[in-house]
């Protein structure tokens, strides 16, 4: 990197606090970053936007010293800077929040943040700083308790906390969001605000284009590893920015024709549960039933028995007695995730990579995974390898996954991508009954709308759904009714049109009355999701 | 038992424990580190051999307890650049090396068949030492037994007071995350991998330079594969280690001071005894313990290979 | 100065050969370097260790007599490995084999008549008797959660003291002046011979046998990718419908009772008697074979053959050449390493980046 | 002429400065007795499963006489011997023969009962402490031809044993030591290989015997003496047969009057006492004494050998019960 070309000058105003040009970062043969150009400017929050695998990560990953370019320059106020490591970055005042925490579950938080403070900075004084911050800011943390106990929003605060003790001039946050409620989301904003107001610089990566529009003074969007085009989101439509990234025009979602309603297909009926682990969350008399046609979304924020309830209905934890879980009436809740699925019910976990797929498998045998036992993929205990070919390949077809290669390995496969497979997988089987779990978790706007949209045409032709989520807007704009599960309770069921995201807000947090009845603002169910045109 | 024959087979058991406690303190920290090295064995018996033969030439035991623990070292490196560095899967190579280990200690070796030396020194405080009942058993051991003792001490501190040990067990935890926040996950890996080779050198270099102090091949026949059982029943912590190596150096004393006095089981059966002692332990202590969670380090035997 | 490796995308054949080639080169070079330091003439130590032991009939059994208990262990451990579950206890699953099929046959001793089913009794019996064996860290771990890593290896030193209990009292050759072993075996008892009058018998195509099924079950039918499921992704495989509690226990049967056949065929074929020692160590042994085959069995048995011909190689160097034996040993522990070393280049495109390790910004 | 080759397989490593060792140095001294007419070769470290291919290897490698030097040799030895009928093979400590296989062993309870004396005399404590390794006929009869020297000169005198089921673990080895000396031993003997129990011994101040061959230089204010197998005139003999082709198929069971047990040097004791272990030295070699001279009377009781009779050598060479006095018990 001797012969680095001299930075070219700010193109417009004064010098930019950071600034980066002609990146390229190239994975083996494949090209992630394409000479980018961008520069950020202290006071302002700077969105970076694109499609799943556009390249926006890459690009963080390379300001905060973690990827080195291929190519191009990083500068800080002029002056070309190498980023060695991150430790480097941080020198230079970067922060960064992760997409995927970079915490350590066994350790406690105040460890977790001390491992990136000076050494000097240890045990009272350091839980004294965290404390004092999480007074300034309202970021409340307990020192003492380890990662593994605490919720998303809580391992996030940690993350910004960590951030902001070493008083960075630039904060880059990955996909922030994507874990937080409502209400989780509101607080974070105004932290940002504040941040802003300071005189830093925030970098914001998120597939949320509201919060976007909201927040963010400039955008620059990526497609493909190159810089498309920037903007300033408040003067643009969330429509007209996902047209930008996506590069054609987009339609917007196909209301639901006229709900019939069925037999009810889904019962839980009293089920309780100890926690099945150190780190888990018990469930506590849950009660739901879901009919034909139906779709119930279940809000609640990350860690209040999601993949416990998850994993009772698809029958990966068994019931105590059979009658707690029923399927069209026949009790199940003995019966195992194979013996539901030839009822005809269909799953789908939260986590892609590990749960719902095996990453280093390739897709067909991601196909096996939870088909050989309904499609059938095996008889007499042989494998019937043509049949999964067969059917990955109905799936990648009928859901536009893309990807490398005829028949890559799962992990591959950019996050987006991969969920529409394991969806995909789940509803060409044609499911009586399906749970979805986080159905669209850092999935770009047009994958989540296309998923959303393959939901809600299942349900109308007759299946009961159930969709886990912690996202309102998803679930107001796709579920008939809305239960929230908190601390391993679940509430009753509210009609979504009888009820308001702040009353559902209100209860994700753990509040004592059902805000439903007082229904003050009515739901106006967002529509403003978006599909890509065929 | 009188008093004295009690502070005997205590001191026995002490210094039985001692190789254990070494070995199983320096593989301690590399598993906390999150990689798993079985070669101890072979670092073990390489550290005996080159320490007896460094002793021999210089003439002292200071230089020969280095030598092996720098042998020992070397191996580790060559470990260490094979897991750490390219990414080779740890059971394996933790299996060569132990064969490599034994071959290369016996061609060290060979030279110093049939050799004696004084064994280490050992403390005497006039006055101390002799105090009836425990002056031996506190004040009369070698270097290599309070070193251990230190060792087991040091480990503890630096694990849970040191900023680098935070490092180490987060490294052990979670290394994407932490190689995400800019730790040097390789260095200090591979930095554990070394202090295990030499802490595993210089329990070889204990039993050929003043446990049993001359060099024979194969001598330490099996302990290093104990060192690493007692890694696991220590739930990785350094003090029940030391704790551990004490119970299996006593169920070994025992039994052999139960034949002595006549006991008349087996021998078999009673050479048994620590094997099964030591899954007996380990069945209570999971019945003690609440289901689900594991104390093991959670990316222990995990490959891992950043790229940048 | 760093080293940056880079996953490839995909493993190519080419590579997967060259490796371990490169690797054997290299290890030959400095064994040849070490066979020099002791005065001998490097070719004539490769013609020896690696020549010689291919070269005449009856080393060529010798080869697959040793081969053959090794792929044997290896192929069933493999099914324990790419599960991610640690057996590390083969040499005791062996060493019960052997023992309780012996029993069997020592049980049987010169009872007359209904000869024909006593050696598919003993195969019956080792198989069992490895597979149980194996079942108690199995189920430890299972129920109660103990590392099986552990409590595997200390059961071997456990079946070895009871072979060694076993021989010297209850099932000690009445004839034998109370040496340690048992009768012989009668005839009917013995492992068939394939040729008349050779030593390699019947084990060896059983070894092949389970080599060849091993490879259909693990590339072919559900069980098989139960396997590589569990192995790569626990959660997920629940998610299939696949309980690791019971895979745990089914590969530990597995490998169990491929260990406890193996002890049996040593016992009923070469040694055909019991003794306080029946294997040098196979079931170690094996561990390092798997490795190297990298966990498939057409790979196992390769390396398994590698490992026979240079052990036999060594021995014919000790004899021939008067190489010690620490250096063949310590030879097989480099070439070991040396393969794993090179089987980076498979998975990754290796990258040396000069100086790199400091930090700081440069201004 | 083409040289003799003979050839050797040992059963622990040569370095092991005990069992394998010392017939290692028949080896070498066979070669150089005998530098023009032979060629000595040798494999060591065979585990008793694996050494039918060694001892093959030696033969189709052209050895016309191959020392087989561990008992679970043995069958190996036959099955080889039977393929190779012109090469001739010596099994040592086994008791199966062929045309082309002899047997060979030494009388180490002879050297065993003089020890037995010997402590017996010098034993302050009362107490011995016998480090043993696996109960079989040679060990158990060493045992009982250690506690009759030494109930010969003290009727009191008893004998504590360990059994610490391996040939070479110097450091169980010594543990064991430690455990002896701390129940009261104030004398070591030890049928295993290492010469740690005599350090043990040396370090406490106490006294003990070497074992297989001298081990003075590891302990030499503690070593009394050491049974020495000497194995070098018995090589020598048999490859000379070889050559003058005089070879049979024979077993020899040699002992003090033959060479092959040899005592190292008296050490640290008296001169009394030195003076009756030479004694009993010259009356074994000469035949006037018998270590098994009746009556023999069992732990439980019963006379095993009659007064004025003496142990016929197969009661000897498969012994399985102590004599009266010892305070163990055999597995049987
Ligand atoms: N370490 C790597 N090795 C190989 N390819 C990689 C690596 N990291 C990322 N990629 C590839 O680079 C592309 C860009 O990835 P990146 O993570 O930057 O996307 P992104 O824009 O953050 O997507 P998302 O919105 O899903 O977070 C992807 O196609 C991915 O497959
Ligand atoms: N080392 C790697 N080798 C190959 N592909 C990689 C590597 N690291 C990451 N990828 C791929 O790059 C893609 C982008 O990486 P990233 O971690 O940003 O996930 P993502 O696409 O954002 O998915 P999600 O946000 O849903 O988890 C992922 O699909 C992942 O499979
Ligand atoms: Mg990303
Ligand atoms: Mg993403």
């Amino acid at each position: 990197m001797d012969a680095a070309p001299a930075p070219p000058g700010p193109r417009e105003g004064p010098t930019p606090l950071f600034g980066a040009y002609g990146i390229v970062k190239r994975f083996g043969d494949f090209t992630a970053n394409d000479r980018i150009d961008l520069e950020i400017r202290a006071g302002e929050i700077h969105a970076l936007l694109g499609e799943n695998g556009a390249g926006k990560s890459t690009l963080m990953k390379i300001l905060y010293g973690l990827l080195e370019p291929t190519e191009g320059v990083v500068t800080h106020q002029g002056d070309i800077v190498r980023l060695a490591n991150p430790e480097a970055a941080r020198a230079l005042g970067i922060g960064m929040v992760f997409q995927h925490f970079s915490l350590c579950e066994n350790l406690t938080v105040a460890e977790n943040i001390a491992l990136v403070m000076p050494a000097a900075l240890t045990g009272r004084a350091l839980a004294e700083r965290i404390a004092r911050l999480g007074q300034d800011y309202g970021l409340h943390l307990d020192p003492a308790r380890p990662v593994w106990s605490l919720s998303a929003g809580e391992r996030q605060r940690i993350e910004i906390v960590r951030c902001l003790l070493q008083d960075p001039k630039l904060v880059i946050l990955d996909e922030p969001t994507s874990v937080l409620t409502p209400g989780e989301a509101e607080a974070l904003f105004s932290v940002l605000e504040r941040l802003r107001d300071e005189g830093r610089a925030l970098l914001y990566i998120s597939h949320r284009l509201d919060e976007v529009r909201r927040l963010c003074s400039r955008a620059t969007i990526l497609r493909a590893g190159r810089v498309v085009g920037s903007c300033n989101p408040r003067a643009e439509t969330a429509r007209s920015l996902a047209a930008m990234m996506v590069g054609t025009q987009v339609n917007e979602v196909q209301p639901r024709a006229a709900r019939r309603a069925g037999a009810v297909r889904l019962v839980l009926d009293r089920l309780s549960l100890p926690a099945p682990g150190l780190h888990a969350t018990p469930l506590r008399d849950i009660s739901l039933s879901v009919a034909g046609g139906e779709i119930l979304g279940i809000a609640g924020i990350a860690g209040n028995g999601q993949p416990e309830l998850f994993d009772a209905l698809s029958g990966e934890s068994q019931a105590p007695v059979p009658e707690a879980v029923r399927l069209d009436g026949r009790p199940v809740g003995h019966l195992g995730i194979n013996a539901r699925r030839r009822l005809g019910a269909g799953f789908v976990p939260e986590e892609r990579n590990g749960h719902a797929a095996i990453p280093q498998m390739s897709l067909s045998d991601n196909a096996l995974l939870s088909r050989h036992a309904t499609a059938p993929l095996s008889r007499f205990g042989l494998l019937r390898r043509a049949r999964a070919r067969e059917l990955a390949r109905r799936v990648i077809e009928a859901f536009d996954v893309r990807k490398a290669g005829p028949d890559p390995a799962a992990g591959t496969l950019s996050g987006g991508n991969l969920q529409k497979f394991v969806v995909g997988r789940e509803i060409l089987a044609e499911p009586g009954i399906l749970v979805i779990n986080q159905p669209t978790w850092g999935v770009d706007a047009a994958a989540a709308a296309q998923l959303r949209q393959a939901v809600l045409d299942l349900a109308g032709r007759g299946c009961a759904v159930v969709v886990i989520s912690q996202d309102l807007d998803e679930l107001f704009e796709i579920a008939d009714s809305i239960a929230v599960l908190h601390d391993g309770l679940l509430s009753p069921p509210v009609p979504a049109g009888a009820t308001s995201r702040a009353a559902v807000g209100l209860l994700m947090g753990g509040a004592e009355e059902t805000g439903a009845e007082a229904g003050e603002t009515p739901a106006a169910p967002a529509r403003r999701a978006l599909v890509q045109v065929p | 038992m009188s008093l004295d024959i009690l502070q005997m087979v205590l001191v026995t058991v002490l210094t039985a424990a001692t190789p254990l406690i070494l070995a199983a303190i320096g593989e301690l920290v590399v598993e906390r580190s999150g990689v798993l090295n079985l070669g101890v064995e072979g670092m073990m018996v390489l550290g005996a051999a080159a320490g007896f033969a460094v002793a021999t030439e210089t003439g002292s035991t200071l230089l020969g307890a280095l030598g092996g623990a720098g042998s020992g070292l070397l191996l580790a490196a060559l470990f260490g650049l094979l897991t750490v560095g390219l990414a080779a899967n740890q059971v394996a190579a933790g299996l060569a090396l132990t064969i490599l280990g034994l071959g290369l200690s016996g061609l060290v070796g060979a030279g110093y068949v049939g050799m004696k030396r004084d064994p280490a020194p050992h403390l005497h405080l006039p006055g101390l030492t002799d105090l009836p009942g425990i002056g031996h058993l506190l004040f009369g051991h070698d270097a290599f037994v309070y070193a251990a003792l230190l060792l087991v001490a040091g480990t503890w501190w630096f694990l849970w007071r040191s900023r680098a040990g935070l490092s180490l067990r987060a490294i052990g935890d979670d290394h994407t995350a932490t190689h995400a926040l800019g730790l040097k996950v390789r260095r200090i890996r591979f930095l554990a991998v070394l202090f295990g080779g030499a802490c595993a050198g210089l329990a070889g270099a204990y039993l050929s330079l003043a446990y049993t102090p001359f060099w024979a091949p194969a001598m330490t026949a099996g302990r290093g594969w104990i060192a690493l059982a007692l890694v696991v029943f220590a739930s990785w912590q350094p003090l029940r280690v030391a704790a551990g190596a004490l119970l299996f150096g006593g169920a070994t004393v025992l039994q052999l001071h139960a034949q002595a006095a006549g006991l008349g089981l087996p021998g078999q059966l009673l050479s048994a005894m620590p094997y099964l002692a030591t899954i007996l332990a380990l069945v209570l202590l999971s019945l003690g313990r609440r289901r689900g969670g594991s104390p093991a380090p959670a990316a222990l035997g995990r490959v891992f290979a950043p790229s940048r | 100065m760093r080293l940056d490796l880079l996953p490839r995308a995909r493993r190519s054949p080419w590579l997967d050969l060259l490796s371990p080639a490169l690797a054997f080169a290299a290890a030959v070079l400095i064994g040849g370097l070490a066979v020099a330091a002791f005065g001998v003439p490097p070719g004539q130590a490769f013609l020896a260790y690696f020549v010689a032991p291919l070269s005449e009939a009856w080393s060529l059994q010798e080869v697959a007599l040793k081969a053959a208990p090794l792929a044997l262990i290896a192929t069933g451990l493999a099914f324990c490995y790419r599960a991610n579950l640690w057996n590390i206890g083969a040499e005791g699953q062996v060493v019960i084999g052997g023992l309780a099929g012996g029993w069997v046959a020592i049980a049987a001793h010169g009872s007359e008549g209904a000869t024909v089913w006593i050696l598919p009794a003993m195969l019956l019996a080792g198989t069992t008797a490895g597979l149980a064996y194996a079942m108690i860290p199995a189920l430890l771990r299972v129920k109660l959660g103990v590392s099986e890593i552990l409590t595997s290896l200390m059961l071997v030193y456990v079946a070895q003291l009871l072979l060694d209990y076993m021989v010297r009292g209850p099932l000690r050759d009445p004839q034998g002046y109370n040496f340690p072993q048992s009768v012989g075996f009668d005839e009917a008892a013995r492992l068939p011979a394939l040729m008349t009058g050779e030593s390699l018998h019947a084990g060896a195509p059983i070894a092949l046998l389970a080599v060849l099924l091993a490879t259909l079950v693990l590339a072919r039918t559900l069980f098989g990718f139960e396997v590589r499921a569990v192995g790569a992704s626990p959660r997920a495989a629940r998610f299939a419908g696949f309980s690791d509690a019971r895979l745990t226990l089914a590969v530990f049967a597995i490998s169990g009772g491929a260990a406890g056949l193996a002890g049996i065929c040593e016992v009923a074929g070469r040694i055909g008697q019991l003794q306080p020692e029946i294997s040098p160590g196979y079931g170690f042994t094996a561990i390092i074979v798997a490795f190297l085959g990298r966990l498939s069995p057409p790979g196992i048995l390769l390396a398994a053959l590698v490992i026979a011909v240079t052990t036999i190689g060594g021995e014919g160097a000790q004899i021939d050449l008067k190489l010690p034996l620490d250096l063949t040993r310590a030879f097989q522990g480099l070439l070991l390493c040396l393969v794993l070393g090179a089987d980076v280049l498979t998975r990754y495109h290796i990258r040396i980046v000069p100086g790199g390790a400091g930090g700081g910004a440069l201004p | 002429a083409d040289k003799l080759k003979v050839g050797f397989v040992y059963v622990g490593p040569i370095a092991d400065y005990g069992y394998s060792y010392q017939h290692d140095l028949s080896r070498k001294a066979l070669a150089e007795a005998l530098p023009d007419k032979v060629e000595t070769t040798f494999v060591e470290n065979v585990p008793e499963a694996d050494s039918e291919r060694a001892i093959e290897k030696l033969a189709r490698s052209g050895a016309g006489l191959i020392f087989t030097t561990s008992f679970g040799f043995m069958e190996p030895t036959l099955k080889v011997a039977k393929k190779f009928p012109k090469v001739k093979f010596e099994h040592a400590t086994g008791f199966k023969r062929a045309d082309n296989v002899s047997t060979y062993s030494a009388r180490f309870y002879e050297g065993r009962y003089i020890c037995g004396k010997i402590a017996g005399k010098l034993s302050k404590s009362g107490t011995v402490g016998y480090i043993a390794s696996f109960p079989i006929p040679e060990v158990v009869s060493g045992i009982n031809a250690f506690m009759l020297g030494a109930q010969s000169v003290n009727p009191n005198i008893k004998v504590k044993i360990v059994w610490v089921n391996t040939w070479f673990d110097p450091g169980k080895e010594a543990e064991a030591a430690k455990a002896l000396l701390a129940q009261g031993a104030d004398i070591l003997t030890q049928h295993t290989d290492s010469a740690a129990p005599l350090q043990e011994a040396e370090k406490a101040g106490k006294l003990a015997f070497g074992q297989s061959s001298d081990q003075y230089r590891f302990a030499p204010k503690a070593q009394l003496t050491s049974i020495v197998d000497d194995w070098n005139g018995y090589v020598i003999g048999e490859a000379k047969a070889v050559l003058d082709g005089t070879w049979k198929s024979h077993d020899s069971w040699g002992g003090i009057k033959d060479g092959m047990v040899v005592l190292a040097p008296f050490t640290n004791m008296p001169d009394d006492v030195k003076a009756l272990a030479e004694e009993t030295k010259k009356g074994i070699a000469e035949g006037r004494i018998h270590p098994f001279q009746g009556p023999v009377i069992k732990q439980d009781g019963s006379v095993a050998v009659k007064e004025g009779e003496q142990a016929p050598d197969p009661m000897i060479l498969g012994m399985n019960w102590y004599v009266k006095g010892i305070d163990d018990k055999l597995t049987q």
